[in-house]
């Protein structure tokens, strides 16, 4: 049951695909990628016995073909016959199938639990992919009447520009920031910096975000085996325990918030987030956000209080959130780097924010860092979940 | 539900918003019990839960709050590219996106007036809906 | 937390829209309807400070171009910022999301919640609801082969007539006997009685399957409101309580599946719903069970333990199932009369059994019963719910 | 993964097998370690989760074990309505999905000898991958 500042439930490992244009791979043999390498970081779990069910996020059915993912990938695991459900909040579709997890074993019928994501992208046209992100958005008044994704944030950029001053160098700087990180990952999609001026001249998606200001689009999966905090023992020496989880909605439609420059979503979210886990924003020593877009990193500086409103894009030009900065952001090089397969990136960023506490981090492990946080967007910002991990 | 046959008032629904709207007609729905209005409209209040609505005619000038010009589209609009798109806040609150037209992009600001245009023709495909703009004011 | 034979949760209410070609509405406004429903019939409830949190299931995005509609749903609902979560395992999309929202509750964080599903169908052509429906089927090895929907009921068909001897003419008494007491439904999309030889002489569709041997495609919503069993007297003075809940999974590919004359997924979720309840398949009094082919309904009778293997189509020939029977089943007109939104169905057969366990089933009522129990089953069976419910 | 340009044996994926399908060659995958087979491959054993698998050739010959007959069809193949669909249980155990063709509908039956054949020809589009079909054996 749910005491505040105790443990939910505890993260025993985490796996990851390479992510990038896996030329060659359909979704399920991504997934089944991201289950060995949990496997392999966790080798005394004995799966088929132990994982009990399986959540699985991906946002759509139509990159593949594919609907009804779910049993099919706990087939490839060779859990059958476990229960598998898939889950779906568009970008945060994963962050859901970990929120599912976690409800699954505090309800007491599980004791160990597999979460994940994937999306296989690259395999159609840019154009389809464009059609396919797109359906996360409202159809009778988004879609149909003309905005892409990159367009809703965009209409976020330019009101938050003339609100508060933020300016394109500001947002450009977040993605020279992921890409440096990126390029310390070795599943990282880009595993190339780029400079300011590549960013600021990169050509134009939509007014006033650019190419470097967009994530890519990826394939790849991850996933995480979840157990009860006081078994955790039993499978790893090194355990990472989830210690807050939140969750909150907004309208689907951008244009029926009250405010454009902040994601409601977001701050309900982590409230629910840091007060379950009984922890300040001052407390985190390492985050992983959604950058789907720069300015959306920005935004989530503000809306996760780790700046004033407003004051997001001089948080990212005082250096704070870079890699040797008080406190990292994106160290796997973010979404903008990273990629972002988008049913796997809410589960990639726990990878990552294990990876870290457990010291796995590699050339971009970040010096005694214990508490960890993932912030996971769904679509233009109507899902958001705020999840804080705590070394063991 | 149940009734369409024999119901008066048109359904407080989206084909019904984009029906008016091929009558050059820009309607929302409003809450006779609590007065939330909503656009699009709602067949039932997410405020009060009643279901007693009426249909409100809306000015269709309004203000700019935010924009963007688009480079990238779906296959559907792609020939359009780039265009402007933004949203605007209507005399009474409520608040519509849309392409924006009839004004070179660089003239383009935040506060500035627009005014909803009508394009009658409904698609010829599902969803069959007609499309709307906005335009500076003549 | 989880003791046997303890209820789960309750169900307060439950709604439903209209099902059938619901021209002029779309997915949202129908579950709205379905929202509205489940409120008349709980007007203790103040859902905007109530409801903690949503659940829905949604089969396919493609239908209405929409993805995302968690947040959205809930929004229409009046319940933002309350976090929203869709579920999607094909056609048990909803039984997902109760399983979800059961899980939600247990877990000590939500006392009450808001569970549904919807599918808005009938917008597209015959065609493309093939196409859409089809996704749920394995992309490579079924999808791409040729197989439909009805094709993979079909190949079950055939295979448990060759061995049990099982008839076209049984198969058609589920048809004779859902189109019965759907004509007492109001809700239900074709209320009209069929006749043997209608059904037997009724077009191809895939053989042996003829189109009155399946479901209908329709548009429709389901909802359910489940509260903690303690605090469910604050909203109704009849409670349905439920007391167990099952989930498996098999291979997506029906030709991996070691036997094709029954479903794995089906026996694993009913042993563990009947376990959880601590009751016996004799002691159901009525069950809605997934005649998404009235093939299905036949399998469904051997998988549920209310006949033995093989027994199914002279199960139906004994009348047993029947309005008037020893166990009724289907009493709503199940989903070949009823109507099959695929993504409502689920909580649209719990809606049925909380009507049928609170007297409020009308001309359909089955007197004196107390336990019933529900099977949504996804696909061609790579996933499988039940549920046992009892009245309060 | 991660090694493409450099790996010797092709992947034990489902792109692969359809490369193979191409060359006329029906291949499933072994896994050395316990020696479990899978139609389609996999590139981990799901029995076992060793990645050390094989390649094996199958015999194209089998038996069916259930069919039916299609009459509506997804847009693809609305063409071809109707035609004939079955599982094959190949020699060693294995099964297979697909069309079954050069027989008229009312000889099909349960039990029958049919073989694969191959269609070499990549579809167009996405996938791109080939066809194949049961038929009965020369
Ligand atoms: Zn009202
Ligand atoms: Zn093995």
């Amino acid at each position: 049951m749910l005491v505040k500042g105790k443990p939910l439930v505890a993260v025993v490992s985490a796996g990851l695909s390479k992510f990038g244009k896996m030329e060659g791979f359909t979704g399920r043999e991504l997934f089944i990628e991201a289950v060995g390498d949990a496997l392999q970081r966790c080798p005394d779990i004995n799966l088929r016995k132990d994982v009990k069910a399986v959540f699985v996020g991906m946002m759509s059915e139509s990159f593949e073909h594919q609907g009804h993912i779910a049993p099919m990938l706990a087939d490839w695991a060779g859990l059958l016959p476990a229960p598998a459900i898939r889950t779906e909040v568009a970008c945060a579709s994963s962050a859901a199938a970990l929120r599912m997890g976690i409800f699954s074993i505090l309800s007491g019928l599980y004791d160990v639990v597999l979460v994940g994501g994937l999306e296989k992208m690259t395999k159609r046209s840019t154009l389809e992919a464009t059609e396919f992100l797109g359906m996360a958005a409202d159809f009778p008044f988004e879609q149909w009447t003309g905005v892409t994704f990159p367009g809703l944030y965009a209409l976020m950029a330019t009101a938050h520009m003339h609100r508060y001053g933020t300016t394109e160098e500001q947002m450009g700087l977040v993605a020279v920031k992921n890409h440096h990180n990126g390029a310390l990952n070795p599943k990282a999609h880009l595993q190339r910096e780029v400079t300011l001026d590549k960013v600021l001249n990169s050509r134009m998606i939509a007014y006033p975000l650019k190419l470097y200001d967009c994530s890519l689009i990826s394939d790849g999966a991850s996933c995480a085996i979840l157990t009860r905090p006081d078994i955790a023992g039993k499978y790893t020496d090194k355990p990472v325990y989830i210690i807050g989880s939140g969750q909150g909605s907004d309208s689907l439609a951008l244009s029926q918030r009250d405010d454009l420059t902040s994601l409601r979503a977001a701050r309900y979210a982590a409230r629910e987030a840091y007060e379950m886990a009984g922890i300040k924003p001052r407390d985190i020593d390492v985050a992983e956000v959604h950058d789907c877009f720069t300015i959306a990193e920005i935004i989530a500086y503000e809306d996760l209080g780790f700046c004033k409103r407003g004051e997001g894009g001089r948080f990212i030009e005082d250096g704070t959130p870079m890699l040797d900065g008080e406190l990292p952001i994106n160290t796997s090089g973010g979404l903008k780097s990273k990629g972002h397969p988008v049913g796997a990136t809410g589960v990639a960023q726990i990878y990552e924010v294990f990876l870290q506490l457990t010291g796995q981090a590699g050339k971009r492990q970040v010096e005694g860092c214990d508490i960890g946080l993932t912030h996971n967007v769904g679509g233009s910002g109507a899902t958001c979940f705020v999840h804080i991990l705590k070394g063991g | 539900m149940g009734k369409e046959d024999e119901c008066e008032a048109p359904q407080f629904t989206i084909e019904q918003f984009y029906r008016f709207l091929s009558e050059k007609k820009l309607m929302a729905a409003r809450c006779i019990k609590c007065g939330t209005k909503y656009l699009p409209p709602r067949p039932i209040c997410s405020n009060c839960y009643s279901r007693s609505l009426d249909w409100i005619q809306l000015e269709t000038r309004g203000k700019l709050i935010t924009y963007t010009i688009i480079h990238v589209a779906p296959p559907r609009l792609q020939s359009l590219v780039p265009y402007a798109y933004g949203i605007l806040e209507l005399e009474d609150g409520l608040r519509l996106p849309g392409m924006i037209r009839g004004i070179p992009d660089n003239e383009i600001r935040i506060g500035m007036e627009l005014e909803v245009t009508f394009e009658s023709a409904a698609s010829e495909d599902w969803p069959k809906w007609p499309m709307y703009y906005f335009k500076p004011p003549r």
